[in-house]
């Protein structure tokens, strides 16, 4: 691993040399209060200092729509689209999009293995950076760190002046090669602290989330939510996905189209007929809270939220995944909790 | 010439909203002659009442599909008037955009749609489609391009979303403004010069016809005003807008569930024709050409030529848009948040010229921001005096043709008003007419 | 997965593929449901267990699961009984021979044959879930040495409602077989049991000790079934369950068909009674 | 479908503005024509039809001609399609039947069962059976080309009932709470792409609310968001006086 130091002045410097080798997808803001993950254009409006983006990265490997095969109705033929790899680099990815894409890696290339998402996924290189956790984060308490580098090819670690700078990867030291950057001696800063966390070591949470099935919470949790599925919507981790039939007006051609879906909606686990399996928005939390830190983990061995916190800050109804678990938590481990 | 006449035209076509035409004359006396509006009465006024500014402009919008964009601007203004709310200059000129757009896009539709099937003598604009398929794509693209103006700088060119109290929620990027020049100057201009051809082809077909009539519209200083002016009669000359009631005086009759409006006269009118009589000084050459090419004066007294009058205008919106789109440029779009903080809460006034004629919205806010007192007073409604007017002329003059041959010169007649009903029964307090069927 | 590994693997599959398939017959069964044969291209099998299904699509209209009515002893073709419910269905419902559709799959976890082999199998099924267990029990006719004997429950709303008629007195033919059919509301012309399927279960006679149990219906019947067996003494582990959940690909990603952790689509739609047990979800 | 379907258009109380010549869908318009015959459509053309295929009607119901008129439609149509918010729920000007000086009276109606007594502007579904609907105000165009071709295609059209806020995620908006503003797309049926709030204004719920809506949580929401209780009630109401009505408070 080669260390080195890239002082702020120098960043749209660093973001030009990066576009000359490939496309660059770096966080941009949007609106007044918000960023975004979109293809540089300006290297200057490229920020790397943001809490979280409105959505992760995995709009480009599993697109919000996708065409999944488009149609002739008039000689019943077909043609599947192509799927691109999103050979971009990534710039100012934070350690728990990476690992959220890992965990959509592990979703779609294990069982049937989809080759919609791993052909996009194929030749991304990424530029991690640390972030400061907010009200929201708490990544910490699902072993992920803001220094954490796992997946990246470089990774920034940002200090007052600049970034100290590591190579990870070979494929990161061809990318960084030819620009000309004064090595870094010291360690790299140490990683700010969390203001959120779960209160029982990651070890334990699955087995106290397994006896919740019967708890207040969710109920509790209803009275507020709106079923809105914005939390499904802006989890990294989240990818199940709606599919429906487009016909233009002609009533000859059209496509199929899958969409991002959620589990927190209510249609969602409706079958013909009518019935609503999870007609209780109790039962909606319920699920989508216990896929997270118990059905899955339980098959993988690995909680399926990343302590991102975008469900909690866009939620309309401020509802906190990290309250409605730690309201379990408290009554397991018998300590009083705040109120979710 | 002594003859007794029964019309009856029920719910008329090719008009915005419902409306009959009837017609009694007994032993060659007319007692009778009148448009009956029969649509359902909306109440618009009561719904404003207690509702917050943030919605006047919503709800009003809502009075009229076809002059949505009129009545939403129209309210921001009385609005903003009451609240005291400033609006920058981007922000007018936004709002002028859009009011030539709408303008473009509502006479270019009456025009084609509702008119021209009339002095071709087909009942729809559908046997066009086959018979004169240019001139249908041609209509249909200026209408597009008109609506997309629209949509482009007010998020939707039917109920429009992003002009609300104090400016715009959202600002239209440089790229799409210049997209629209690009398209108003390479399709619209040649498209217009098109339309003069067609409606020149077509006027023989205009009923000559005429009545001395008060005109009234807005009138300002440096243009042909649409936004806003001062409100001129070609009668009594001009006042500011904020005294607006002193140019209609609404008053309620039996047989509409609109209210009617006179101010020096019988009757007045307002519209193209009326902006046409006041403001012709100010359209641009290449309106004032195509106005001479298509036979209208200034002076006009026949209603029937309110139609090429629209014609007319459609060319000035056109090219107005361009210079406006030009200025926006020039100076550099600026991202601006509207301004929602009022300084006052009090009454306000808007006048608008909005393709039917002038409107107006006036309200009165309380001190938590809602709606105390509204009133609107709807273009068609200050018309119907006027085209009850019209038909007591006109009546008598073709009382020897036969009976299709007058019906169909009174539904024209009607028509180039181009009465948008929907508009109109917006009002609270009158009975209407029960209906047979 | 780390990244390095995910691009060893290569690109995956298209998942989401159709073929394009022939309808060879439709026979009416009622009002509401139709069998379809279907063919697919070179008359290839399908090569599915009982208890699978297949994703049917009709572009420009879409896509629903229909288990496999047809046992793969049958080969050649396969058959898809269907009730008319929607929008899919509705379409499909005016189809003739010669037309085609989309299909993917099978798909699934069906009934693991080899743990029914040998021993006595009891069917029981409710409306619409006679389809999916007709393959079964075809399945055990065709290789009727090969099992102890078949014993089948099938209840249904009314005799207008009740399918395969004709078939149902076939398999009363079959050697070491028996029928019991039962229904709620009888016309005018029946003469057989009446009352819910379960209350043809006290009168079997059941070897407890080798027996092998399927149960496929409406979701209200699997409580009431389960009670019925177990209280004559049905061991849990000899039961297995085909349970029904939205699902739109079929293939365990987009999520629908969860029930807690398990995917329908993947670890069902036939189930041990012993691993769902504990899903709260499963037959609430 | 061998021979074109015969179409009516036609309106009741509304602002027309749903009517398809006044919306942007000029590109449209040519191929509806291509599959349909449109035998009646007082706002374009002259002539009446004795049947159609299908009906598209536009408008609440707020007289007691309205109501005559929408039975004769209804007997003479296959299919019934309501467009656009006023068609579908009362749409705005229901929000006058929640004010106790507008009652409509016995006589409107005699004492038929299908009709709210003290509800004047009411949806088409409250007095003739409605096949499909398309909402909006104005109704969204995109749903229109839907209905439209599904119902040329002979299939079931599929209406959209999940909440505006997906559409919005979809589109990567900033939610215009961020910006201090309230929004009603939470409890609002998605369809139309999340229009309003993807230029900036809030969702003022023209499309009507999702099936089984929680109105208690979507008042807390706006109360939280600085509005009073009255005015929180009086935002949902705009577009859903006659729903809410059902919903109580
Ligand atoms: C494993 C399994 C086996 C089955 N086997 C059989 C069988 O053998 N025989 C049988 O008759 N049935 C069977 N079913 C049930 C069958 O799948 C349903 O009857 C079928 O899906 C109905 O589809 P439909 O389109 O006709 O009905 P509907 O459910 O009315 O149509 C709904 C359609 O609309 C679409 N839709 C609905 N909501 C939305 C939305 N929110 N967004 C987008 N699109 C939406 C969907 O594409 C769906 O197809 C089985 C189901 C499963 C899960
Ligand atoms: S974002 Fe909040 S209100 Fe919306 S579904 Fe999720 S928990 Fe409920
Ligand atoms: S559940 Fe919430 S906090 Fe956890 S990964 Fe998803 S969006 Fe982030
Ligand atoms: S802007 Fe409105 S519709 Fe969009 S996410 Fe926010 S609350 Fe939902």
């Amino acid at each position: 691993m080669v260390r080195f130091f890239l002082e702020h002045e120098r960043l749209v410097e660093f973001v030009e040399h990066l576009q000359r080798q490939r496309r660059v997808i770096a966080p941009h803001r949007r609106g007044e209060r918000s960023f975004v993950f979109q293809e540089v254009e300006d290297p200057a409006a490229v920020v790397l200092d943001y809490p979280r983006t409105l959505q992760s990265i995995r709009k480009f490997f599993l697109p919000p729509r996708e065409e999944l095969l488009a149609f002739d109705l008039t000689d019943q033929s077909f043609e599947a689209p192509e799927p691109e790899p999103i050979d971009a680099v990534f710039l100012g990815v934070h350690s728990y999009d990476m690992a959220a894409l890992a965990r959509l890696d592990h979703s779609f290339s294990t069982g049937n293995p989809e080759r919609n998402y791993l052909a996009r996924r194929q030749g991304a290189l990424f530029v991690g950076v640390t972030f400061e956790p907010d009200a929201w984060h708490f990544s910490g308490s699902v072993g992920i760190e803001p220094d954490d580098t796992d997946g990246c090819d470089v990774f920034l670690a940002r200090l007052l002046d600049g970034y100290v700078l590591d190579v990870l990867t070979e494929a990161g030291r061809r990318l960084v090669e030819g620009f000309e950057l004064p090595p870094y001696e010291g360690p790299r800063p140490p990683a700010h602290p969390f203001h959120q966390h779960i209160y029982v070591p990651q070890s334990r949470l699955s087995g106290i989330m397994g006896h919740s099935f019967e708890h207040p919470v969710w109920a509790e949790a209803a009275q507020g939510c709106v079923g809105c599925g914005t939390c499904n919507l802006v989890c990294p981790t989240c990818y199940c996905f709606d599919v429906a039939e487009n016909v233009d007006i002609t009533a000859t051609k059209g496509y199929r189209e899958r969409s991002w879906d959620g589990c927190t909606l209510r249609r969602f686990s409706e079958v013909a007929g009518g019935e609503v399996f999870r007609e209780h928005l109790a039962a909606r939390q319920r699920h989508r809270v216990l896929r997270k830190f118990k059905y899955i983990s339980d098959a993988t061995g690995m909680p399926w939220c990343v302590g991102c916190g975008r469900c909690t800050s866009a939620c309309p109804a401020g509802i906190s995944i990290a309250a409605i678990v730690n309201r379990i938590v408290g009554d397991a481990e018998r300590v009083p909790v705040a109120p979710i | 010439m002594s003859r007794n006449l029964d019309i009856n035209v029920r719910h008329l076509t090719r008009v915005e909203g419902h409306g009959d035409i009837v017609v009694n004359m007994r032993d060659g006396v007319l007692e009778k002659a009148e448009l009956d509006i029969v649509e359902a009465p909306r109440y618009f006024e009561a719904l404003l009442k207690g509702r917050s500014f943030h919605e006047a402009a919503i709800i009003t919008s809502r009075i009229c599909g076809i002059c949505s964009l009129g009545h939403q601007i129209t309210s921001l203004k009385a609005t903003e008037q009451a609240l005291g709310l400033e609006v920058s200059e981007q922000t007018v000129l936004l709002r002028k955009l859009l009011i030539h757009g709408a303008t473009l896009q509502s006479n270019v539709l009456h025009a084609y749609f509702l008119a021209a099937p009339d002095f071709l003598g087909k009942g729809s604009v559908f046997p066009l489609v086959a018979s004169h398929p240019e001139v249908v794509t041609r209509a249909l693209r200026m209408k597009r391009l008109a609506n997309d103006i629209g949509d482009v700088v007010s998020g939707r060119a039917v109920h429009p979303i992003t002009p609300v109290p104090g400016g715009f929620t959202r600002i239209p990027t440089a790229a799409e403004l210049a997209s629209l020049r690009t398209r108003l100057v390479e399709q619209m201009v040649p498209d217009f010069l098109a339309t003069i051809e067609t409606m020149k082809s077509l006027a023989g077909a205009i009923p000559d016809f005429s009545r001395p009539t008060e005109y009234i519209s807005l009138r300002a200083a440096d243009e042909y005003a649409l936004y806003d002016g001062d409100i001129c009669s070609t009668d009594t000359g001009c006042v500011p807008d904020t005294e607006y009631r002193r140019m209609t005086n609404e008053f309620v009759v039996a047989h509409s569930t609109s209210k009617h409006c006179r101010v020096n006269r019988s009757s007045y009118m307002v519209g193209a024709l009326a902006r046409w009589n006041n403001n012709h000084d100010k359209l641009c050459p290449t309106a004032l050409e195509a106005a001479a090419e298509l036979g209208l004066k200034p002076g006009c007294t026949n209603p029937y030529l309110n139609t090429i009058a629209q014609v007319v205008e459609a060319g000035h919106c056109a090219l107005e848009a361009v210079a406006i789109i030009d200025r926006l440029l020039g100076d550099g779009l600026k991202a601006e948040a509207p301004n929602q903080e009022p300084t006052r809460f009090g009454t306000g006034v808007g006048a608008t010229e909005v393709p039917r004629g002038i409107l107006y919205h006036e309200y009165t806010y309380d001190r938590q921001g809602r709606i105390a007192r509204a009133n609107c007073i709807i273009p068609t409604g200050q018309n119907l005096a006027n085209i009850d007017d019209d038909m007591k002329k006109l009546v008598p003059e073709v009382i020897a043709e036969p009976q299709e041959a007058i019906t169909l010169k009174l539904e024209m007649l009607v028509r180039a008003y181009d009465p948008c009903i929907s508009c109109s029964v917006h009002l609270l307090d009158v009975t209407f007419k029960g209906q047979e069927s | 997965m780390n990244l390095q590994q995910l691009k060893d693997t290569g690109e995956g599959q298209d998942l989401y593929l159709p073929v394009m398939a022939e309808i060879t017959g439709v026979r009416k069964l009622t009002a509401l449901e139709n069998l379809y044969t279907v063919r697919l291209p070179g008359g290839v099998d399908l090569g599915h267990q009982p208890g699978q299904f297949v994703e049917v699509s009709i572009f420009g209209v879409g896509e629903a699961p229909f288990s496999i009515s047809s046992s793969p002893t049958r080969p050649g073709m396969f058959e898809l009984g269907i009730r008319r419910v929607g929008m899919l269905t509705d379409v499909l419902a005016g189809y003739t021979a010669g037309q085609r559709i989309g299909v993917r799959g099978p798909f699934g976890h069906g009934i693991d044959v080899e743990r029914f082999r040998g021993r006595d199998v009891l069917i029981v099924a409710g409306g619409i879930g006679l389809v999916p267990m007709r393959s079964m029990i075809q399945y055990v006719i065709d290789r009727r040495d090969a099992f102890g004997r078949l014993i089948v429950c099938y209840g249904s709303r009314s005799d207008r409602e009740l399918l395969f008629t004709d078939e149902l007195e076939q398999w009363r033919r079959a050697p070491r077989t028996e029928v019991h059919v039962t229904v709620d509301h009888p016309g005018d012309t029946w003469k057989g049991n009446v009352g819910v399927i379960t209350t043809l279960i006290p009168g079997l006679d059941l070897d407890l000790q080798n027996l092998a149990c399927c149960v496929c219906g409406p979701p209200v019947m699997y409580r009431f079934a389960l009670l019925a067996l177990r209280s004559r003494g049905v061991k849990e582990r000899d039961i297995w369950m085909s349970l029904e959940r939205r699902m739109k690909c079929g293939v365990g990603k987009c999520g629908h068909c969860q029930i807690n952790g398990s995917y329908v689509c993947q670890d069902g739609p036939v189930y041990h009674y012993p691993d769902i047990k504990g899903l709260q979800e499963a037959l609430e | 479908m061998s021979t074109r379907p015969r179409v009516g258009i036609f309106d009741f109380t509304g602002c027309e503005g749903c009517e398809l010549n006044k919306l942007n869908f000029e590109d449209q318009l040519l191929d509806i024509l291509a599959h349909v015959d449109i035998v009646e459509w007082r706002e374009a053309m002259d002539g009446k039809a004795p049947v159609y295929d299908i009906a598209f009607v536009e408008g609440a119901l707020s007289t007691p001609d309205c109501i005559k008129r929408i039975h004769d439609i209804r007997r003479r149509s296959k299919v019934l399609v309501a467009l656009g918010t006023c068609a579908v729920t009362g749409g705005i000007n229901a929000v006058k039947n929640t004010r106790p000086i507008e009652q409509v009276r016995e006589e409107v109606y005699g004492e038929d069962k299908y009709l709210f007594p003290t509800l004047p502007a009411l949806p088409l579904s409250s007095v003739v059976r409605v096949d499909h609907n398309v909402r909006g105000c104005p109704m969204t165009q995109r749903e229109f080309v839907q209905v439209f071709t599904a119902l040329v295609m002979g299939k079931q059209p599929v209406e959209p009932d999940q909440a505006v806020c997906v559409e919005c995620k979809l589109r990567e908006n900033e939610c215009v709470y961020e910006k201090g503003m309230i929004c009603l797309g939470p409890v609002t049926r998605a369809g139309c792409d999340a229009q309003c709030p993807s230029v900036g204004q809030y969702c003022t719920g023209c499309r009507g609310l999702v099936s089984a809506p929680n109105v208690a949580a979507m008042e807390e929401i706006l109360v939280a968001h600085g509005l009073s209780k009255d005015e929180a009630w009086r935002r949902m109401q705009l577009y859903n006086a006659n729903e809410l009505e059902g919903v109580g408070r």
